[in-house]
């Protein structure tokens, strides 16, 4: 665990500017925690004695060991609550308050002194401007935002609060869990390469997702996601990629990013995933996180209905993954098992009355087959095919070859039961073959991050000494 | 990084307000680099311009060399470059004509004499690399003419960079299966264009003073790659 | 209303094989039309008095006047039943039963037979091997799927039955409806070129959409196409893209289908809008049902969350649309109605704090722009922002302006009962800022295909006449 | 459609059992068609061959015209293909070569004189046409060498089309901005590139025997088009 650990998984946190009135942001962030932190909740508050029905403190000084706290104090307060905090033996703070280099001239110089006050003391701070944090395991949402995130391994990092809670509540809906969640603010301290290493650490963290704008020092952070994408994937979502984005990027955070030719080019890489669309960047984060990684390139795609299984194979040939050609042995086997109307080449198409038995022998003599490094189950509803049954029965088969395997149930209600029991052991539904084709694509693709080996530039020192003598 | 020695080139650019290194003197750059280019020299009169000539062996071209010429082909009504001069004739006469054209406009210009390389035993790549504000030194490789300008076609990373890397990215172009030899025209090395990528990248890498790399073209042949003119720009 | 409107208009319906037998197709059907169909079902089974408590004929010849007949008697009596269908005057018939041309040999002996039957009768002709048909103002479910369509104006064709069920589930879940619906099966008698052509005269058809595997007839289907575009979309998902793709197609239905180079060409020149996936189909489908044309390309963004904003500009960047310059005067009103901090430049960031009357105001401002021919509205979820609210002023805007406008009100639960009010109102609200800007793309395609002049080809005759002669 | 008249080139053709026209052949076809080609006739021996150079006027080019030959520049230790002759003398000699080689291997062949061209005034296009299963004709433009073969980069429209249209595909191309003028190449007359298309095109549409067109190069000029070579081959 790294230097971060104790921002996520603190025993004491302290609202510095809690508050009782209706529609602040210190009373949603107190309340947030109440409700759910398992930890101390320490309210910080020079005119009150109590928030929200909790023991509330006057100063920090005053107040029990704080390991994280939260600042919501107006602008020209932080910097002093920063400074009261180091003095108390604080490491961790949020810094909610906006008004800081968002706002340019004055606001600029505050986040200067915020810098070195951090520097001074040497605290972690999150922000300014920043929604908060989550981190789902103790419970502890100091966001002001209305959603809580369900708990799962996905570790999410956004430059945009709204962001945040625009996918939370979405999330909350698909059964799409979170480890920490972390509002990134101005990143006067703490930006995307810090948490990249401490999720790169973190055992519960299967996968680091992110929203950026701009990346502050690009060299560093492809040091660092170099050595996490070697067993934890990034999926971000980089804004600002067409010149009309970039343009609009800029006028919202101000910075003046690097240009997107050396945005694609690092993120590359750095072995970072890069998704084009809010979709892509929980459909990566979804196959990676719940299933094991593809041997090899070949995907069978076994469907009882012949349309959409061309139309997975058209979304096979788009991707950079293949259609396995099966073996002698498979197609034998499958021409056994399957009736003559069956086609037992890849696409398997064991046909419209092919029921649950049917159906999973087909997975089992595909994933049997060693050209098969993961597969699609497609199916349209029928009325002799059960998809809870057939969801059980992938979900047996998957644990059994540990080859992953996404489906394809495709349908509105009908397919619901069946896609909460397959999400639970990870494995995500689609109704488009095209996305689930993209969420085994994403496996692949990680899986050679992982496997690249990154030479080290050589150098010629020789010659550069001779380079440099010249100029 | 490295802080650079305020000697040599630098130097020099700098004492005359340049932001610009002349093709001779980005050419000793890469040269020392580690980068092939055309044997050559710098001549200050016709006289001299023969004697190098001699020194290289015919065929030459003759090119003006001077710090206020950008566009060398298109300067002093054409006779900036003067390609394929079969003897000491030919030299003299094109480097009069360049030493009379910079006189006639006012300039200081001398005569770049190099050994003549011929553009078909090979394939024309263009080679170069910037500095981002949040990646620092990137590289990029197109080859010549309209696949980068037209259909850029081109490949980037960050440097410095592994000549394995550098080879993949010539293998990431479009165009690549032309670097295996095409219409039965001979495969050439692409370990040496690499080569030139790692060196233009680890230049920019040591260098915080230079801006920008532009080897355009570089001659990519059968068992290396030669430089035939390249542009080197300096921050302000 | 073409030659058609009867298929899908008729005042009787016979079911040719109805049955009582639990499982059975024939039973399937005659409870689909008993259950919704507003006219009268007919049964015929020589075998029964009633079916499902319908009186049942043992003939055609002795049973009422039929307009249309739905054909599931096994593959040796198709033949028979089309002749007694054609002798009684029946012109319509929809065969569902299968064993026909995508079985070889015997099977396409029959099918020929079948086109011989059809031709000597005139007979209409959907299938063999078909799920059947829909209409859904009438009620007329006369398909063994499981799923009734919701009432709308999109009609659809499919040259898979398993891709109608699979979709039509998942449609009623999305509040999608349709006008008609066909599974072409074989297209033995009647393929695409009609229903294009039945759909481009059917006042209540807004939209045509497909799924094909190849096209029979490219050049007539070009034909009817390209009239039917003047005033009718059409949006097709042809599948076999990929060189895997058409080689899992041709092995499903045996057509030797053209080149995926011609295909895309074909379509293009026919005016078709082209969809790479099920879900692209729908989102072109529901923005070209539901909102009036764009008079330019120019896209205005209007967010209260500047990180979805600049994900929205990036999916302009990505797609055939620009974000809209705006005029001076826009400038100002906004700047004169917006709190200092918000960004007035498009995207229009009305920032966290906004409400639905600024939001509504900023949307306003921005639809009066004469540079602005469409816009999204995208929002992220604040306590101060009623999504039910914001959707009301949205659907006012869009009337009062009849401007296309598409939403994007991110999150899950807390966004659905918005979506729902859209709904009714044609405009189709999506999570992902991508899809909502690849709604509004299909609109400006489908205008450009509205407007292109097709020149008809010169024809050089005297030369061709002296290159004939030479040949 | 209109029945093929069994007449002229077609009986040939069909009548030695071959599916392919000669490229002399293929050329009558075009020029009837309205395309335009180099001025040539067909030898069959030195002498004619020599009148045929002086009647066009020199340059000329000779090439092999046999049924036998399909890929001439490799043909016959590489005398089928002789290019830029300046007199009768080097006529005669490349004439007399091509027939010695048929004799050697014995074929039956002639020569194509033909005026020379240069390939240097215009820009190499390959414009070709097939017939789809579903669609029926169809025509591809891209512009010649490393752009079709290796990038690709081609548009296809179904036949028979508008000239309007067969400009618009000129326009899809990625290489497009080469029609308007590149490097200070003048601006290639795209209408005629247009034409050519319509042309290859209506020939397919008009004429069920024709299987595949291929106009490879069609050499774009300021103020025309000219195929440079052509391949017609016919349904078997």
């Amino acid at each position: 665990m790294g230097r971060l650990a104790e921002l996520f998984d603190p025993e004491t946190v302290a609202v510095v500017g809690a508050t009782d009135r209706e529609g602040a942001v210190g009373r949603a962030i107190t309340a947030n925690l109440r409700d759910r932190f398992d930890g101390e909740v320490v309210p910080i508050n020079p005119g009150r004695d109590e928030v929200l029905g909790l023991e509330c403190y006057s100063d920090v000084s005053s107040a029990p060991p704080i390991d994280l706290a939260v600042v919501v104090v107006p602008p020209d307060a932080v910097i002093d609550a920063l400074r009261d905090l180091g003095e108390a033996g604080t490491r961790n703070v949020v810094v909610i308050t906006a008004g800081f280099s968002e706002t340019g001239g004055e606001g600029a110089d505050r986040e200067r002194q915020l810098r070195e006050v951090a520097d001074e003391y040497d605290l972690n701070v999150v922000g300014p401007n920043s929604l908060g944090v989550m981190a789902t395991p103790s419970g502890m949402n100091a966001t002001f935002g209305p959603e809580h995130a369900l708990e799962g391994s996905i570790s999410f990092m956004s430059q945009s609060g709204a962001f945040i809670t625009a996918v939370l509540d979405w999330a909350n809906e698909q059964g799409i869990g979170f480890q920490d969640v972390v509002s990134l603010g101005n990143k006067a301290v703490l930006d995307e390469t810090d948490f990249v290493r401490e999720w790169g650490d973190d055992p519960d963290t299967d996968v680091i997702i992110g929203y950026l704008e701009d990346v502050d020092d690009g060299q560093g952070f492809i040091e660092a996601a170099r050595e996490v994408t070697d067993d934890t994937p990034i999926v971000l979502v980089k804004s600002g990629r067409t010149d009309a984005g970039a343009q609009a990027a800029s006028s919202h955070t101000g910075a003046i990013a690097g240009s997107e030719r050396a945005y694609e080019a690092g993120l590359e890489q750095a072995g970072v995933l890069r998704a084009r669309s809010v979709q892509e960047l929980f459909d990566y984060a979804r196959a990676l996180a719940g299933l094991p990684e593809p041997e090899s390139d070949g995907v069978a795609v076994v469907t009882n209905a012949g349309g959409p299984g061309v139309l997975t194979t058209d979304a096979v040939g788009d991707s950079t993954l293949e259609m396995a050609g099966f073996t002698d042995e498979t197609i034998d086997r499958l021409a056994a098992a399957m009736p003559d109307e069956a086609n037992v080449y890849n696409p398997i198409d064991a046909i419209g009355d092919a029921d649950v038995d049917r159906f999973g022998e087909a997975v089992e003599i595909a994933l049997e087959d060693p050209n098969v490094g993961s597969a699609v189950v497609v199916a349209a509803p029928t009325a002799v095919l059960s998809y809870d049954e057939l969801a059980e029965t992938v979900i047996d088969k998957l644990e059994e070859h540990d080859t992953p395997v996404v489906t394809c149930l495709m349908g509105g209600q009908r397919a619901r039961e069946a896609e909460e029991t397959l999400r639970e052991s990870g494995i995500p539904n689609y109704f488009d073959p095209s996305r689930a084709v993209s969420g085994l694509d994403a496996l692949a693709r990680f899986r050679d991050i992982r496997e690249r080996t990154v030479d080290e530039p050589e150098r010629f020192d020789v010659d550069r000494e001779r380079a440099r003598e010249i100029l | 990084m490295t802080e650079l020695t305020e000697s040599g080139v630098l130097e020099a650019v700098r004492g005359d307000q340049r932001t610009t290194l002349t093709e001779s003197e980005a050419k000793d750059l890469l040269d020392e680099a580690g980068l092939a280019v055309p044997r050559g020299r710098t001549a200050r009169s016709s006289d001299d311009a023969v004697k190098a000539a001699d020194e290289i062996g015919y065929p030459v071209v003759a090119k003006v060399a001077s710090p206020s010429v950008q566009h060398k082909s298109g300067w002093g009504d054409g006779v900036g470059v003067n390609v394929n001069l079969e003897g000491p004739d030919a030299v003299r006469s094109a480097a009069a004509e360049i030493l009379e054209a910079a006189e006639r406009e006012g300039i200081d210009a001398a005569v770049l004499v190099e050994e003549a390389v011929d553009l078909e035993a090979g394939l024309e790549v263009i080679v170069g690399g910037t500095r981002d504000p949040s990646f620092g030194p990137t590289v990029l490789v197109g080859l010549g003419g309209i696949t980068v300008e037209v259909l850029q076609d081109t490949s980037h990373r960050l440097a410095p960079i592994s000549t394995a890397e550098a080879v993949a990215m010539t293998e990431d172009l479009e165009a690549s299966p032309l670097f295996d030899g095409y219409r039965g025209s001979p495969a050439v090395d692409r370990e040496a264009v690499a080569e030139a990528i790692v060196t233009v990248g680890d230049l920019l890498d040591e260098h915080e003073a230079i801006r920008e790399i532009e080897v355009n073209p570089l001659l990519a042949r059968s068992d290396d790659a030669v430089a035939l003119d390249a542009l080197v720009s300096l921050e302000d």
